[in-house]
């Protein structure tokens, strides 16, 4: 009877073997794999990378291509899975035979890519994850790290707050990696920048808490100066509604990472709460340069809305692609990774540069406050202060003084 | 007033409060399943689905009627109608062959439904998470005790609460279908041979289970960013509090919810690294000494 | 035993089999008191039953039914490795003769008759090699010639392998027939134990079983 | 091999195994890769339907198991300092410990509250491991796990999985054979009979509950030799209701049935995702129609289709 | 009234009712007597629809009625009192009788109440707390509020009280006596002489003996054979 079993198992080992066979190859491209999350709070980023990429590999392949080869890229969407997320890389390498992986927003899956492509001897984008470990303590030859990371965020920040007067701190968080991260980051900072800053307490909640009333309750009663809140993805929605909701915003002023991007303020509409402290790396509105308003009006064109940060960081990767195989002068992983190395190409927010050592994009960073806008029906960032990527990003010293450990 | 806060610091009492106003969602949420799983014997891991459907519609709602407190009242009414509706369909052509199957298949089958669900939810609505305002009258906070504010809007969940509780009790105590149903849940072959369609019966019950499942998701609507992936986590808890209180007893999802509700709240001022742990704890608890749940369960 | 439906015929089986425990008084065994044990605990001192509705194991065989209990009763149901297929081979396969289920030995047990699937439940139960069985209405449902087949492999198993046998059925033919003696339940408690003749005409018994009938029984 | 328990089927299991070994010998990195997670999922799924299919108990969290042997394999390997083959021990000796804790709490309840309670309890360990952010690494989980050199490489951690994986298989056949499983499919079929031939119906189950915990932290740690990593969805409710759709759909009374199911899942999953990104809707779909249309599973669709025609004959 | 032809009924794969003819005319009560198993309740059940039979036909007032569902039959006019009762024990007595469907104003609240006097004062507690005879009063009750024209009586004395048999019985017979065709399962033959005009034997699944009571009291082999008089 359990012969039919084996019948079945069979034709499954023969189904693989087939789909060996029917592997084919195009020649003269350069293939991109994108393992990214299109599933769940955080597509509202993803889909601005892919868009972006695509934007700009429009606009290269009509050029001619790179070096008369078109890129081609194909998208896998892992549903904040790490494991499916690490598989799929793998049949993009080693099935489809990619050039280059890009993604994800997930640093569980970013840093099992990581592992995987230093092996492989694959070049990696990094996109959206926000692990100071992917640079830092697993940083490797060939991934490029294209957004700033906690640490980053958190010195940016501590830059910014050093110059106000706020003295009593109180930081909140969700308490997991991102959260912690960006808060120790800001504070260990701004402690050095400002020793006179105290900290008077320190909130906690879980990953994905829908109330945050009892915990603004507790704050208030401490009546801090200013408010560190390390939330990501949802909770950034979330905070703002329950500060708006219990006046916090108006009794005191505090402080998310990322608060002040389009992404968590165009839902809100014109409910969003004013007065919060935020950075970002990117605006459609600023900085409000000719090169910026010819990549939104592109964008929109494309796609009829206007371009987030998640646009920035696609487009500047496939300019980044591009640039580095033209620099390279021919279709070769190790020489498109030399090449790389501080090159610096022209990108909608100015001139921007991979650095050498760690292969980290210098982006720079703008901290601004949430304020109404009549041009828009949502709110927008306005103060802003911009912080360039050398005064932000840790030196390469410590950086590679981290990738020893 | 005063007397008791001097024990309780308001912090607690607060944190009470939330905890309260949570429950209310997972009341909600739960007794509908509770009443699928009663009647109809289905543990419907789709009902996560519902409320995520439920709480996508009131966004779209609120939104076609200008956003205002015109949308959210609305929201309330027609969202839930939009998910019952949903569910109707679905019991028509898919559950009503199923009922005499295991409850293992059944489980799978509704699993199946949820993960469909989520990708036409994503079909429709897109990936991008939504936001449903607050209504302009539930806006703002009132300041409780020593000067804690507490959000209008969950002052109305914490009303709404007693007033869901007290329709389900009518609807299950007062109105034919309520006793019939309840009937049905012990015998429905007898119900049958009383003269009564008990096909349609378990339609109707399984419309209003999902009905609930629907109004969970718009008076959660408000409150948190409506995306994809908020059912996960919700179905769980709502299982486990639906156990805990016994099965298809409507009361004890009340009261599992209110355990469940406040462990969770209080669990995160007494260990906030672990808050989350105690609502699983307490479930533990109460199965370990209570092998069918708190109140009598109708299976 | 005989007794009317809900006299708690039943109920006295589970109460002995460890299935209830009693709210008071005690069931002793060959001397020993096992009241309140559990079933397993039961069975493993020589009380074996089979059951009123059919309760067999439905996706095994009917070699696989016989044989787990047989490997029960062995102690080798903590045994992981051996194959099943080597053990207990001979023993069970002389239960299914004694019985007369060897022609069917390999089908599933879910395609049987009621018939044949009466007679699997008391091969069952003879796997753990009892010292007392307990039959449970073992011909409800059967045809008159299972019937007869059926009567004839009890005063087997009694005269034969000397096994004790209590055993309560409605068909009392089969009960004056095969008894040594015989008790009446009603509603819950005795109301009479003894030979057959004893009960054959006792009042009482007539009252209860009959509602009310001046014949004798049988 | 005992020649009693593969009566006639011996050679088809040679046959089976010599092709796969030869597997990275003439396929692709990424089908070797592939039949690897097809394998070592599928040996998770048999472990699962060791108590879901044979022993009838509703095993809802399988998953806790997979993940806290993967764990206890990876913590062993980076935290220790010995010999990273002693996290192959580890690994699966740990889930077989919390296998058997889950199940002492949990073998009173019935059915349904039995898989409940499970879910619980397995979300309180995956919540566990999701926040000791300082010992499992937390939501990003532990990556780049260090591996003794001989499996290290694509085809080295082939040939460790498909033997750990054919050896367990194996075993799990002959306990299946054995008097002990006799003795649990008797308590699936019927726990009452079953106490009533005088078989300790709990402690056999908590058993079956230790050797699946075990063998599901076996599948675990192979996981760790193919992937490199632990996360900790490995040990979410979701991946768990996946694994028993793989042993329905492959069918949970044939032995194989479960590993088909796997395979099929991984295929759909690899092969759907590159199609579209809706591949949640194609599987959900399937599972649908498998649960109307094919109750027994696809093995149990087979082997029913078979007998038919054999029996028209 | 009813005409039962030739049905063969199954549980799954057993084979319980072998060819099963039986006819019940308007205004009869009639008794389908046989010992425990021998396939009462399963006639009853095929009647009413429940397990549905596999062969033969069921008509009702000369209109098929096979393999229709429970419900519509209840609404043609057959009521159903299974052997084990099977109140709705959660909800109250009159909760019980409030949730039946009514096909006409026939009977109501009220006049079952005035047959069953005991029923309503207690009609506020629960019907699982009720007593058997109780129960089987109310079960009674239930399928009267259909207003039926037969009723299938599934063993209704089994477990009661002698006393209370005898209530019973007087309550059968005066819903004979507004004309309700009953067929009447019993296993106490003695009790079942006492109400109804003609028997069908039935056993092992197959009716065995049909005639009027005189031909049954005098035919001692089949008192002897299957009803073990």
């Amino acid at each position: 009877m359990k012969k039919y079993s084996f019948f079945a198992l069979w034709s499954v080992v023969l189904l693989s073997l087939l789909c060996v066979f029917s592997l084919s190859h195009a020649a003269n491209t350069i293939k991109v794999g994108i393992v990214d999350t299109y599933t769940g709070p955080a597509t509202t980023f993803t889909n601005d990378v892919l868009d972006g990429f695509k934007l700009a590999v429009e606009k290269i392949n009509a050029k001619g291509g790179i070096l008369g080869n078109k890129i081609e890229y194909t998208t896998r969407d892992e549903k904040f899975k790490p494991d499916i997320g690490l598989a799929m890389a793998k049949e993009l390498v080693l099935k489809e035979k990619v050039n280059i992986l890009m993604g994800t927003i997930n640093s569980a899956t970013t840093l099992a890519i990581s592992d995987f492509v230093r092996k492989e001897k694959i070049p990696f984008f990094v996109t959206f994850a926000k692990s100071d470990k992917i640079v830092g303590e697993k940083g490797h030859r060939y991934i490029f790290n294209m957004n700033e990371n906690t640490e980053m965020a958190g010195r940016a920040t501590a830059i910014a707050l050093a110059k106000k007067p706020y003295v009593k701190y109180w930081i909140a968080g969700d308490d997991y990696e991102y959260g912690h991260a960006i808060a120790e980051g800001v504070w260990n900072n701004l402690k050095k920048l400002k020793p006179s800053v105290q900290k008077v307490g320190e909130t906690w909640w879980k990953v994905g808490e829908a109330d945050f009333t009892p915990y603004i309750t507790q704050i208030l009663a401490a009546k801090p100066d200013f408010i560190i809140v390390a939330t990501g993805g949802s909770g950034m929605v979330n905070f703002q509604k329950a500060a708006k909701a219990t006046g916090l915003s108006q009794k005191i002023p505090f402080y998310q990472h990322t608060a002040t991007e389009l992404s968590v303020l165009a839902p809100q509409g014109k409910n969003a709460p004013e007065g919060v402290y935020g950075t970002a790396n990117y605006f459609f509105y600023y900085p409000d340069t000719p090169e910026n308003r010819a990549f939104v009006a592109d964008f929109k064109k494309a796609y009829n809305r206007n371009p987030r940060i998640g646009a920035l960081y696609g487009y500047m990767t496939a300019q980044f692609i591009a640039e580095g195989y033209k620099k390279a002068g021919k279709l070769d992983t190790e020489k498109l990774v030399t090449a790389l190395e501080g090159m610096a190409i022209d990108s909608p927010v100015g001139k921007l540069e991979i650095r050498k050592c760690d292969h980290q994009l210098l982006l720079p960073m703008y901290f601004g406050v949430t304020k109404k806008d009549a041009k828009y029906d949502f709110l927008t960032a306005g103060n802003i202060e911009t912080i360039q990527g050398k005064d932000y990003v840790p030196s390469c010293e410590e950086v590679l003084k981290l990738r020893k450990k | 007033m005063e007397s008791i806060f001097s024990f309780v610091s308001p912090g607690i009492f607060s944190q009470i409060l939330v905890g309260l106003s949570r429950t209310v969602i997972l009341f909600i949420v739960s007794s509908g399943l509770s009443l699928i799983l009663g009647v109809l014997r289905i543990p419907n891991v789709a009902h996560g689905s519902l409320y995520m459907i439920g709480a996508f519609m009131a966004y779209t709602v609120a939104h076609l009627f200008g956003g205002g407190n015109m949308g959210f009242w609305m929201a309330l009414v027609l969202a839930p109608l939009g998910v019952a509706a949903l569910s109707f369909v679905a019991e028509r052509s898919l559950f009503q062959f199923l009922y005499e199957r295991e409850h293992l298949m059944l489980l799978l089958l509704t699993f199946a439904m949820s993960l469909v669900f989520g990708d036409l939810v994503k079909l429709v609505w897109g990936a991008e998470y939504r936001s449903v305002p607050v209504p302009q009258v539930f806006q703002g906070y009132m300041n409780l005790f020593g000067g804690l504010p507490f959000p209008i809007y969950s002052f109305f969940l914490l009303v709404m609460g007693p007033i869901i509780a007290i329709l389900l009790w009518l609807l299950t105590n007062k109105t034919k279908i309520g006793k019939i149903s309840r009937a049905a849940a012990v015998d429905r072959e007898m119900v049958g041979a009383v003269g009564i369609n008990v096909s349609w019966v378990f339609a109707i019950v399984f419309v209003i289970g999902c009905l609930l499942a629907g109004l969970g998701g718009v008076l959660v609507a408000p409150t948190v960013s409506v995306t994809l992936g908020m059912d996960h986590t919700l179905i769980i808890e709502a299982f486990l509090i639906v156990i805990m209180g016994g099965l298809g007893n409507v009361w004890g999802a009340l009261l599992g919810a209110l355990i469940f509700g406040l462990t969770q709240s209080l669990g995160i001022l007494v260990w906030p690294k672990f808050g989350i742990v105690f609502p699983y704890l307490a479930v533990v608890v109460v199965l370990i000494f209570r092998p069918t749940g708190l109140l009598k369960s109708t299976w | 035993m005989l007794g009317p439906n809900g006299a708690g015929k039943t109920t006295l089986f589970n109460l002995i089999t460890g299935v209830l425990k009693p709210d008071s008084g005690k069931v002793v065994f060959k001397g020993e008191d096992i009241t309140g044990l559990p079933p397993y605990q039961v069975c493993r001192r020589g009380i074996s039953r089979s059951f009123q509705v059919v309760n067999v194991f439905p996706k095994l065989s009917v070699f696989e039914n016989v044989q787990v209990s047989v490997l029960s009763r062995q102690k080798r149901t903590w045994n992981l490795f051996t194959p099943s297929a080597k053990l207990a081979i001979a023993e069970t396969d002389r239960i299914l003769g004694d019985v007369g289920l060897m022609d069917i030995r390999d089908g599933t047990s879910a395609a049987l008759s009621h018939g044949e699937r009466k007679v699997l439940e008391i091969a069952i139960a003879l796997g753990g090699n009892p010292e007392f069985l307990i039959l449970d209405e073992p011909t409800a449902g059967m045809s008159p010639e299972e019937t007869t087949r059926c009567i004839d492999l009890i005063k087997q198993l009694k005269e034969r392998l000397g096994i004790t046998i209590l055993f309560c059925e409605h068909d009392m033919e089969i009960v004056f027939s095969i008894s040594d003696r015989i008790m009446v339940m009603v509603r819950g408690s005795t109301i009479i134990e003894g030979t057959c003749d004893d009960v054959r005409c006792c009042q009482e018994v007539q009252d209860a079983y009959l509602g009310g009938s001046d014949a004798c029984l049988m | 091999m005992n020649s009693s328990v593969f009566r006639g089927k011996l050679p088809w299991v040679i046959a089976a195994l010599v092709v796969l070994l030869c597997f990275p010998l003439f396929l692709d990195r990424f089908y070797v890769y592939l039949t690897a997670i097809i394998l070592l999922t599928g040996l998770c799924a048999t472990s699962l339907n060791f108590v879901l299919g044979y022993g009838g108990v509703f095993q809802f969290h399988h998953a806790v198991f997979y993940g806290v042997g993967a764990y206890g394999t990876a913590l062993m390997i980076i935290k220790s300092g010995l010999s990273p083959w002693l996290g192959f021990i580890v690994g699966p000796v740990a889930a077989a410990i919390v296998g058997l804790v889950i199940g002492v709490i949990c073998i009173r309840l019935s059915k349904l509250y039995f898989g409940m309670l499970q879910i619980s309890l397995g979300s309180l360990v995956w919540a566990i491991v999701y926040r000791w952010y300082s010992f499992t690494g937390g939501d990003d989980g532990i990556h780049g796990v260090p591996l003794p050199d001989i499996i290290s490489s694509s085809s080295g951690s082939y040939y460790f999985t498909l033997i750990v994986t054919a050896v367990s298989m194996f075993i799990l056949y002959r306990m299946i054979k054995s008097p002990f499983g006799s003795a649990l499919q008797g308590i699936r079929d019927n726990p009452v009979r079953s106490e009533m031939i005088g078989v300790n119906v709990r402690l056999q189950q908590l058993l079956a509950l230790t050797i699946a915990g075990f063998f599901g932290g076996v599948a675990g740690s192979l996981f760790v030799v193919v992937d490199n990593t632990v996360f900790p969805d490995m040990m979410f409710w979701t991946l768990s209701l996946e694994l028993i759709i793989m042993c329905l759909l492959g069918g949970w009374l044939s032995y194989l049935g479960p590993m088909v199911g796997a395979a099929v899942i991984v295929l759909l999953r690899t092969y759907v995702s590159g199609i579209t990104g809706y591949w949640a809707l194609v599987l959900g779909v399937i599972m649908m129609a498998v649960i109307f249309f094919l109750p027994n599973g696809v093995l149990g669709y087979l082997d029913r289709f078979v007998k038919k025609k054999a029996g028209n004959k | 009234m009813l005409d039962v032809n030739g049905i063969d009924t199954y549980y799954g794969l057993s084979h319980i009712l072998f060819d099963v003819t039986l006819k019940v005319n308007a205004g009869e009560v009639v008794g389908l007597l046989g010992r425990n198993g021998a396939g009462k309740s399963t006639t009853m059940k095929s009647i009413m629809g429940i397990v549905p039979p596999r062969k033969g036909t069921i008509t009702l007032k000369g209109k098929e009625i096979t393999g229709e569902k429970p419900f519509m039959l209840f609404r043609q006019g057959i009521g159903y009192v299974p052997d084990d009762r099977r109140v709705f024990a959660d909800l109250c007595v009159d909760d019980n009788l409030d949730i039946v469907y009514q096909r006409s104003k026939d009977w109501d609240k009220e006049r079952v109440y005035g047959l069953f006097p005991a029923l309503k004062e207690i009609k506020t507690r629960r019907a699982g707390h009720l007593s058997g005879g109780e129960q089987q009063m109310l079960t009674i009750a239930r399928a009267l509020m259909g207003s039926p024209e037969l009723l299938l009586l599934d063993e209704p004395t089994e477990g009661l009280a002698p006393l209370i048999v005898r209530d019973l019985e007087q309550q059968i017979l005066r819903l004979k006596d507004v004309g309700i065709s009953i067929l009447l399962s019993e296993q106490n033959v003695r009790s079942a002489l006492k109400m109804i005009t003609r028997a069908y034997v039935i056993d092992n699944g197959r009716i065995r003996f049909e005639g009027l009571v005189q031909e049954l009291e005098a035919n001692e082999e089949v008192k002897r054979k299957y009803l073990m008089i």
